[in-house]
């Protein structure tokens, strides 16, 4: 791995630092979720992801490829609700818009940030307002595009990605949903985060603090 | 909290182990994935499948057996179970005939059962999908998921089970339960929030004479609060907005389910029933069958919904019929 | 106090009447004096009758159908009905082959039905009771009212019910339901106290981290309070004084019958029925049959009782026979 | 009415005044039922006695022992539990040990008193000490007819007994209960007042008060 590229150890690393970030996090995201859904986020995404760390450690994956496609696979088979689809959709979407590859440069890893947005649209049918994660991969593919058009190293298209997603997810909090559960709400779901947009910001997150890590 | 719960993360395994030990006669459940099935299935029949969360027992694995369903898969408590738990239980509920899978409008189910019947379809098993989407405290716009799936979907189980009981093909059977779907109306409250055990703290909170009109079953909250009232006047406010969507006229003849949903007695259930009774014979309606207790519950959740079906021969005939599951018994 | 309720005075006649308007199939609803008797009479059969406070449902109405009771008398929310209550149902019940009285051993209910049994022997119908007490949770001593009547209750009135069915006369159908009480015991523990609707405030405190074991049907406080446990401990605890009372030898064949309290979601139940099956099990005990759900409560009381009954092959045969009342249904 | 004996008035006057006192003490004797029972005695009794209300309008007796078993008949089928058939035999009781009189001195009162106790006990089979209302009704006669043989007026033998009542009632607080529900209890009975006792001194106290006021 160099400056200008991330590799397999990256995305073992991403996968590990979401683990961490959304077992912490888990009663947080619980509490965002009973607010305005039903309560299950974090305790659905920390058994996916717990699931995922004992596979990585019992098949390690060969390619970052692979790697998102053994968390694709867990999380659509672990998490169950909205969110395993939807994750376990973007991180397929990911793994197959990075084909072979084995190093990840700038330019590939925003086409597969991307990928991994369009494939949750393609399930959820979110638009950008609509009180999803979506409201926070969207600006997050737009940073990582705009950074990696501009030349930054991988590092920093995840970071620029990863600020873009928090500032996303905070935006939620004032608007009205039009997805998922906090649809039933209507105007009592303002004034609280969408635990979606929330727990995509973590998970970003954790990739540029792998990128960084291992920059 | 306070539960008769072991491990949190094992209260669904748990329990449905210990539901198939109580009913080793009529049901068999499967682990890793974790579903159930009926004990002595009928070749050449239209399988028929349910599933969703936990938290809503009986439904879904209570209702299954002879008359109703052929499988169900229980997910993780208010979460939709995951597609390869749905795959398993779609081969082992197709007998040839193809699987009709009841789903509750939620999000999480619909993507979740639309990848599993996808790739059944492709490993050879037809599919055919009732979204079960009863509930009037829901706007149903462009504008939100859609109304969720509550109490109909036991009546949509029941006659559509006993459609596939009788012989009819694929198409038929759901066809028939997209019926009960077009045709019931529901709408619930609460008086108390239930506790997931994995958050252990109550899903919503209310005021010592607040209630919460037009709930889900899901603990999720509803659509506005109101000051506490008698069961007459909630009865009220459940069924006003019931018969201005379904809009019955004077003389038909309709199926009345109150359900409770896990934590009222059965006696204040009765007292609903009392009053519900009156004012759909008042609008004109013939109460021809009758549904009390709990059979689609969130938890320990205090409160109750009414749903209000419009029957026609077809279908109260099929209510009828013959029906031997752990939840729900006649004829037989 | 949230419930779904009007008058708190009117409680128990209008549930009672919203009752007999959703099973109008299969009982008549009586009022003034308040009693519930079974539709389709049958001329010549023993009448088999139960009552007691009301706040237990399905107990007692609940189980008033073919194969089970020709009447039941609700009275007040936990109170004992009054004698002419007891009298004018034991009239309708008998057909000339005599009544047998279930009664749950407690003061009230005792003072009320040995009035009753004398005032309707005098007028000429043979009167013979069952005692049911089957609570071992209380000392059944000199120095106590005696053992309680809870869970076992159900099992005695749907065996002895299926022997009244068959044709036994009088003094045989109060010997089977003797055989049953002298066969069963019953341990029950409470989560949470349930409120009387004429109380307005729950019947005992518990801290959040408190249960109490040993409780009865009726918001009575049990036998001592211990901290929160999970719900294998519990079932053993609710086992060990059940089988060290009962002193079942190996090989023996037994029921299980794990009852809910009200307000436990059925979920909880399993979870207890799974442990206590095995407990069985590893004592050497055949769980022949079961029975899981709310039947019989204290309001929406948090909690479940186990009861476990020897069962000998005639017992089997009767808990087998068809039943068809609003509660229990089977067979037909 | 003379100062040495009661009349029908008084009967009528003794259940009114009863009527009262339980009607306001209902949340009271349900807070003592609660703690050691079911905590239905204050409705159960409320109920009893309002029916007799009713009833003295729509049928005057004639007789103090017509009053009397009205009160019987009619808490005997509108209380239940164990207080309706446990007072309901005592006001029986004490209506045939009045006979036909209508005027009652001090020694057919203590009499009567007596045979109510008697009718308790003959159906409760509780004894003194066992925490019951019969802690309250047998100081409370053995009172009356100790005031009776010294030759107090009526009005006094009332207030004699409905004075030992009250302490027979106070009494019960230590007492483990040997009868009714409280004996499920064991030691844990032990500190409340017997439900039934404090009734029963509340009732004794409003036929002391119904002889005072008529005396
Ligand atoms: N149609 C959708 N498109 C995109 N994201 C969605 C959609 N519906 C729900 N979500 C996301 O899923 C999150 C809820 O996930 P989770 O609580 O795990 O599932 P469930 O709602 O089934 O309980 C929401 O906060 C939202 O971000
Ligand atoms: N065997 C008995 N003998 C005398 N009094 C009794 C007996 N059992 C109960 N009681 C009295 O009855 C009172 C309870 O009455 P109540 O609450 O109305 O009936 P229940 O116990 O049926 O709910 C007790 O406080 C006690 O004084
Ligand atoms: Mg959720
Ligand atoms: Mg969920
Ligand atoms: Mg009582
Ligand atoms: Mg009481």
């Amino acid at each position: 791995m160099t400056d200008s590229s991330l590799d397999t150890a990256w995305a073992v690393d991403w996968l590990r630092r979401s683990a961490a970030v959304v077992s912490e996090n888990r009663m947080a995201l619980i509490e965002l979720d009973r607010a305005i859904g039903d309560g299950d986020h974090g305790e659905n995404l920390d058994r996916g992801f717990s699931a995922i760390l004992e596979k990585l450690d019992s098949e390690p994956p060969l390619t970052p490829a692979a790697t998102f496609k053994l968390a694709a696979m867990t999380l659509m088979s672990k998490v169950g609700g909205a969110a395993g689809p939807l994750y376990g959709t973007a991180f397929l979407r990911m793994g197959t818009a990075m084909g072979e590859a084995v190093e990840i440069d700038s330019a590939l890893l925003a086409a597969g940030l991307a990928a991994a947005r369009d494939g949750v649209v393609a399930r959820g049918k979110a638009e950008v307002g609509d009180k999803t994660m979506i409201d926070a991969w969207t600006p997050a593919v737009d940073a990582a595009i705009s950074a990696a058009d501009a030349g930054a190293s991988p590092a920093a298209v995840l970071a620029a990605a990863a600020a873009a997603a928090e500032s996303g997810a905070v935006a939620t909090d004032p608007l009205i949903a039009h997805k998922g559960r906090a649809s039933y709400l209507g105007e009592r779901a303002i004034g609280h985060r969408d635990p979606g947009a929330a727990s995509s910001a973590m998970i970003l997150r954790a990739a540029a603090q792998a990128g960084g890590a291992s920059a | 909290m306070k539960k008769l719960i072991n491990d949190p993360k094992a209260v669904v395994d748990e329990s449905v182990e210990g539901f198939g030990l109580a009913h080793a006669d009529l049901v068999v459940v499967h682990t890793d994935p974790l579903f159930v099935t009926r004990k002595v299935a009928k070749a050449g029949k239209v399988g028929l499948l349910s599933g969703g969360g936990s938290g809503h027992e009986p439904l879904h694995a209570g209702y299954v057996g002879f008359g109703m369903l052929d499988a169900a898969v229980p997910g993780a408590v208010f979460t939709s179970p995951t597609p390869d738990a749905i795959i398993a239980a779609s081969v082992a509920a197709d007998s040839g005939a193809g699987v009709v899978h009841i789903v509750k409008n939620y999000t999480g189910d619909v993507l979740n059962f639309e990848t599993a019947a996808e790739m059944a379809q492709a490993d050879g098993i037809e599919v055919r999908t009732v979204l079960v989407n009863d509930d009037v405290a829901v706007e149903d716009s462009l504008y939100t998921a859609g109304r969720r799936g509550v109490g109909g979907t036991v009546l949509v189980e029941k006659i559509a089970g006993a459609a596939a009981e009788r012989g009819d093909d694929l198409d038929a059977v759901a066809a028939i339960g997209q019926r009960v779907n077009d045709n019931v109306r529901t709408m619930g409250v609460a008086l108390s929030a239930c506790t997931v055990p994995h958050a252990g703290v109550p899903s919503f909170e209310l005021a010592e004479n607040e209630i919460e009109i037009g709930i889900g079953i899901h603990g999720e909250p509803g659509r506005h609060k109101i000051p506490m009232e008698d069961a007459n006047g909630i009865t009220d406010r459940l069924l006003e907005p019931i018969l201005a969507d379904l809009a019955p006229v004077t003389g038909d003849k309709v199926l009345l389910f109150v359900n409770g949903m896990g934590g009222t007695p059965a006696s204040e259930l009765y007292i609903v029933y009392r009053h519900a009774a009156k004012v759909l014979r008042d609008a004109g309606l013939v109460v021809e069958r009758s549904l009390v207790g709990n059979y689609i519950t969130a938890l320990e959740m205090q409160g109750c919904s009414i749903s209000v079906l419009r029957l026609d021969e077809e279908m109260t005939e099929l209510w009828d019929a013959p029906v031997l599951a752990p939840a729900l018994r006649w004829g037989m």
